[in-house]
């Protein structure tokens, strides 16, 4: 036992699974914070929806597809000034969260899209009916109706924000990722990989299951 | 008030306009209740539905109290919006809240009643659906009658000025739509509330409308007093409906009238006269012997009436039918 | 205490950094190391004055990435080379290459380049510039054996030995994959090689005292022991 | 025959059960129309789904000719429930296809029928619920009604031998619902087929039943033949429906009670004898005078009945009375 | 403009650019077709749902999230001796198909799964009155109602795979992403930098465009 796990060092291992929990926790909230939003608008702006407006709606979805389009590591090294500017370092756990939630929060914009795009429109309808504002209409009616859906959103978000972590070693994040990378890929000790991927799987396991039972919980169709 | 000015409505289908309600000019009254028969796919809900701008008409002016609502801008429309309630036909009930939270929704929404306000009158309103029992249960839980009652409390939630109601008591037992009907006759006649009422039930119209439209096919093929269009039908569709509401079917109709012998007359009885001891006396005036074919005595609205389908036989028929002219009744010849 | 940062891959940099770490504090000097598994940011942090010095780096790329970049970092000390090697699970000899053979090498320009080298100072190819350091398979003029080259990342390499002929591996990963460079590679750079790992500065700060301290920790006796001790020939010492 | 054997149901709310069907015995005959009535939320649609095990019930048993459904394996309860057809009190359609996809869709699941087969039989079941116009619309694109009907033709696209039908004409208008009912009532004679209907529409079991049930609060709490129970009800919910279904709301008849003179009989006639010239000579012998307070003259399936609520004044009441029994009427004295 | 653009080789451009094509268009298809079968299982398999197996669906869903979790970097390499045994090959564009599919299928599994949750009860349970097997309410009534949702996770997954083959490099994948990363990022070329991330952004607008498009057609509701 000693020998087969002779390279781990638990205490770097515990430092990168608060780095990783840091990293992903503040960086799916921030995601959620402005995905929602871009979502809820993507999806106002859309073809036969309330808002109709279709240049509004290309040029949204334009914004969230050149994030997308970006490969994460070109994200991570063009934001840099950007994420200077923003929180005064581009280095560590903290400069990783910037890059996470530019690649984080238009991915979770179009799941909400998605989302809302199967409330239905009787109920927009009836809401409407009442002299409800679109403001109304969002709180009141889309994004209650919308809300297990928008959970599951989160839980792919929190769980794609996990692997895109593992990148941030290139500006030097940590994380279990990236020791998964650093020693398990470049160092070939396969028991630290071994260790670091367990326990990335144990935290996608625990944020899946608290996920499914907040979605199960809110379902009342 | 509400006007209709040449409105009309298309739906688009696979590119093509397919008109849905044909230029109507229509007005309904304040504080009446405005009935709307017609077959399935007549145009009713889609009438309805144009009055709070649900649907945006596709031509036409619509004018409500004397302002053309189809000029307001957001804000105008959603205040319009909030004085008018709207039953609808497959409910559209909130599935993430309960009960209670259904009914307050519109009150929350109008952002002008305190949390106690909103508390009672949902209490209230729970009472008089009688759905007290399941204020904390979610749509879902709701047998469909008792989805239809959430729906109607929650139009009435904050005392609209106007009511659409579409098929407001078609998933409701007998009783319970009488009760719903009470409610809403009761408000109509206390805060002077006008209701616009799509139905399938002919009773239901009896009963409680003054006014009502027979639609046909995109069109508003007859209009009047509830008693003069169901009495005095002109339309061969009003015909359909109110024989249907009498339970006369044609061939039915058909098949008893030849089994039957002698003259056969329908009559027509309107208010008093429909009490009056008058077939007794006509018989032992005339000598005619007389069997009831069909009919029934009944109300529209408070005021009572009767329609019966009688086959005559031996003794003076003249004389007969004098007498019954004589007392104010309207005397069909069948056969 | 002084602080002084520096940025640098973690092997053996980053590991020679710690190792001098106990020492430099004794002299006062408090070594702050940032660990990086890129090549472009312990540069850029550098530069931009977040980082005082990176150590991860050789000559050629430094000057290459000045020019490219604009930058003006120095060198402050040369410490070590990391030999490079080719390796086959096929082959024992670079003569006995195929025809079409497929050659992998690293896709980074430090390593990629140095690959191409490699394989021209054995004499398999000709590259259009013989010294270009940032060559990439384009570049190459001559390729009689017309071989096939594969572009992967260099941790990547030790990995796909056995579905390619032959592959240019950075002695570090050659090790850590259990190869053993005297006796495994076909064709190894000498001690000679101009690819000496060197610590990088500012002008402005590559004199300061504590600067200086640490290059002398990296030039001691301690440190020659420490690398050829641990690193058993995958690392040389350069001075 | 569909035999329930104390088949009980309760449904699951914030972790406790609630009993939405009390331990019920029932049997239903094959091939015959069988009426539900209840109030909103009584337990009509549980009992109902039950039959096809879209509930599983709590506790008891259900027998299918003999057979005990709650037995079955899945591929056994897949092959009976081909033979069910069934009518949503909320249509269910597949939003994704057209009208004549949705009619073809339990023909294509079953896999006995061939292209042309499945064709003809939608094109025939379009015709019969008047939709060959709307056959490419996605229900989206349908009123109320139009769905309803899309339901019912679907329901029957496989010639079912058990027909479950919850609220099936409760969004259609009168002439409609007679013609729904009419191809219902064919099909029935024809075919054998066994009809399970729920209505909140009295006309409904009027006409197409053979035999009803009422219930109550998740219990049946009659059950029998239509005419016995429409023109003799013994539960007080059963009284509820039928009084209803005669337009006499209580208070109502308290009133004209009052308003009228006289001794006041209640006369239910039933077969020939509804047509009988009975009231006219009646009045000449025995010299009463009457006038009719409330009423209907109808059919009860294909049985005429009527029911009379007539005020007498003057003449001999005894020889009256005595007549009217002597003509097989039954008498109730009110007042 | 010749000295603007004077690092860029238009034909590896255009070679780079067939890559990524083919890389995500054949994992695409791959993802999907592996992906659906396994969200329609994990729908199944939930809770209060047609084939409730809550043992089925734990193990279901921890596979699924082990290759959720693991860093795709890592996943690239472990994957390597899998890969060369189902196509011959770790190396290149064909052997980055295998692990973009390891990625890619269980995410688009999650977002089936969670479409599938959105189709109407009252359907499900009108198609099981009609008799249907399992698999005829799958294919019969659940698919075509999840339909523009399930169209809207392809899109989705779509690009998510745009950017994990920008990783590819790793084994000599190739492509745009790689182009970028190599080129523009390590070697300081900002023109092909800026060209493939232009590229890029065409792609991922282009496949949002279609993708868009569909879903609106497919919507009946
Ligand atoms: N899924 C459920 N969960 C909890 N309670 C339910 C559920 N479904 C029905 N109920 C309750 O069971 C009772 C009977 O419901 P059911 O739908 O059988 O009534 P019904 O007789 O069909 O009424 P209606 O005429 O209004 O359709 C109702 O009180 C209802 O609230
Ligand atoms: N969104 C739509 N797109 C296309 N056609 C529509 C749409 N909505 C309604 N229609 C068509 O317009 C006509 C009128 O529909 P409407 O809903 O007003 O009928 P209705 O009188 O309310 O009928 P019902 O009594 O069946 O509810 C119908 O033929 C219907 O098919
Ligand atoms: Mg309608
Ligand atoms: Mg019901």
């Amino acid at each position: 036992m000693e020998a087969l796990l002779s390279n781990v060092d638990w205490t770097e291992i515990g430092w990168a699974s608060w780095d990783t929990l840091v990293m992903v926790g503040m960086s799916l909230l921030f995601s959620v914070l402005i995905g929602l939003p871009i979502g809820v608008l993507l999806f106002l702006f859309g073809k036969r929806q309330l808002l109709e407006q279709p240049v509004a709606y290309a040029v949204l979805s334009f914004v969230v597809n050149v994030l997308r389009s970006v490969p994460f590591i070109i994200l991570l090294i063009v934001m840099i000034p950007f994420t200077v500017m923003l929180i005064g370092t581009s280095l560590g756990v903290a400069g990783a969260i910037p890059p996470l939630v530019a690649g984080g929060a238009p991915f979770f914009a179009r799941l909400v899209e998605t989302s809302l795009r199967e409330v239905d429109r009787g109920i927009i309808e009836a809401t409407q009916a009442m002299g409800a504002s679109v403001k109304q209409i969002i709180f009141g009616a889309l994004l209650p109706e919308a809300l297990p859906g928008i959970i599951a959103g989160i839980t792919v978000t929190a769980i794609t924000l996990v692997s895109y972590a593992a990148m941030s070693g290139v500006i030097g994040g940590g994380g279990l990722g990236d020791l998964a990378i650093r020693f398990g890929y470049q160092r070939f000790q396969t028991d630290v990989m071994v260790i670091t991927v367990a326990l990335l799987v144990i935290f996608v396991q625990v944020l899946q299951m608290v996920g499914d039972r907040l979605v199960l919980y809110f379902s009342r169709k | 008030m509400i006007v209709f000015d040449q409105v009309q409505k298309s739906y688009q289908v696979g590119g093509r306009a397919i008109p849905a309600l044909h230029p109507t000019n229509m007005t309904i009254q304040t504080g009446e209740v405005f009935g709307i028969v017609g077959h399935s796919g007549a145009g009713k809900s889609t009438l309805v539905r144009l009055i709070n701008l649900l649907e945006p008409p596709t031509g036409g002016r619509i004018l409500i109290d004397d302002e053309n609502i189809t000029d307001y801008d957001a804000a105008e429309l959603r205040a319009f919006r909030r004085k008018v309630g709207m039953i609808f036909q497959h409910f559209n009930l909130l599935s993430s809240k309960t009960v209670a939270d259904n009914i307050a929704f519109p009150m929350k929404l109008a952002g002008i009643y305190s949390k106690a306000e909103i508390r009672d009158r949902v209490e209230e309103l729970l009472a008089r659906v009688s759905l007290t029992d399941h204020a904390n249960k979610y749509p879902s839980q709701l047998s469909g009658g008792q989805k239809q009652r959430v729906g109607i409390a929650r139009a009435l939630a904050c005392r609209p000025t106007i009511l659409l109601c579409d098929e407001a008591t078609s998933a409701l037992d007998p009783q319970t739509t009488q009760s719903v009907l009470k409610l809403l006759a009761d408000i109509n006649r206390e805060l002077g509330l006008t209701i616009v009422l799509i139905t399938h039930e002919m009773d239901v119209v009896r009963r409680v409308c003054d006014r009502v439209a027979v639609m046909d096919a995109g069109e508003v093929v007859e209009m009047g007093p509830v008693s003069e269009v169901f009495l005095h039908p002109k339309h061969p569709t009003t015909r359909d409906f109110v024989f249907e509401s009498e339970s006369i079917d044609r061939e039915e109709l058909q098949e008893d009238l030849s089994k039957a012998d002698g003259r056969i007359l329908r009559l027509t009885f309107k208010g008093e006269s429909t009490y009056k001891p008058l077939l007794g006396s006509v018989a032992r005036e005339s000598g005619v012997d007389f069997s009831i074919l069909s009919g029934r005595i009944d109300h529209i609205k408070d005021t009572p009436y009767g329609q019966l389908t009688l086959s005559l036989v031996g003794g003076d028929l003249e004389v007969a039918m004098e007498a019954l002219k004589a007392a104010d009744v309207h005397v069909e010849v069948l056969r | 205490a002084e602080e002084l940062s520096v940025a640098a891959t973690p092997v053996p940099h980053a590991e020679i950094l710690e190792f001098v770490k106990p020492q430099l504090a004794e002299q006062g000097v408090e070594l702050d190391v940032k660990v990086f598994t890129d090549y472009i940011q312990p540069n850029i942090q550098v530069d931009q004055k977040r980082m005082d010095a990176n150590f991860f780096q050789h000559q050629p790329y430094l000057d290459e990435f000045n020019e490219g970049r604009g930058t003006n970092l120095v060198t402050v000390t040369g410490v070590h080379v990391e030999p490079f090697g080719a390796y086959s699970s096929k082959i024992d000899s670079l003569d006995e290459l195929e025809e079409g053979a497929v050659v992998a090498i690293p896709n980074d320009p430090t390593n990629g380049g140095r690959a191409l080298l490699l394989l021209q100072k054995a004499g398999v190819i000709t590259l259009k510039d013989e010294s270009k350091i940032t060559a990439t398979p384009r570049d190459i003029a001559e390729n009689p054996k017309d071989l096939d080259f594969k572009e992967l990342e260099a941790a990547t390499l030790p990995r796909i030995l056995n579905q390619v002929d032959l592959a240019l591996i950075n002695t570090n990963y050659a090790l850590e994959a259990g190869l053993n460079p005297s006796e495994d590679a076909l064709v190894i750079e000498g001690s000679e090689s101009p690819y000496v790992n060197i610590l990088v500065a500012r002008p402005d700060n590559k004199d300061s005292e504590a600067m200086q301290k640490l290059a002398e920790a990296l030039k001691s006796d301690a440190v020659r022991d420490f690398i050829m001790e641990k690193y058993e020939g995958a690392v040389v010492p350069a001075f």
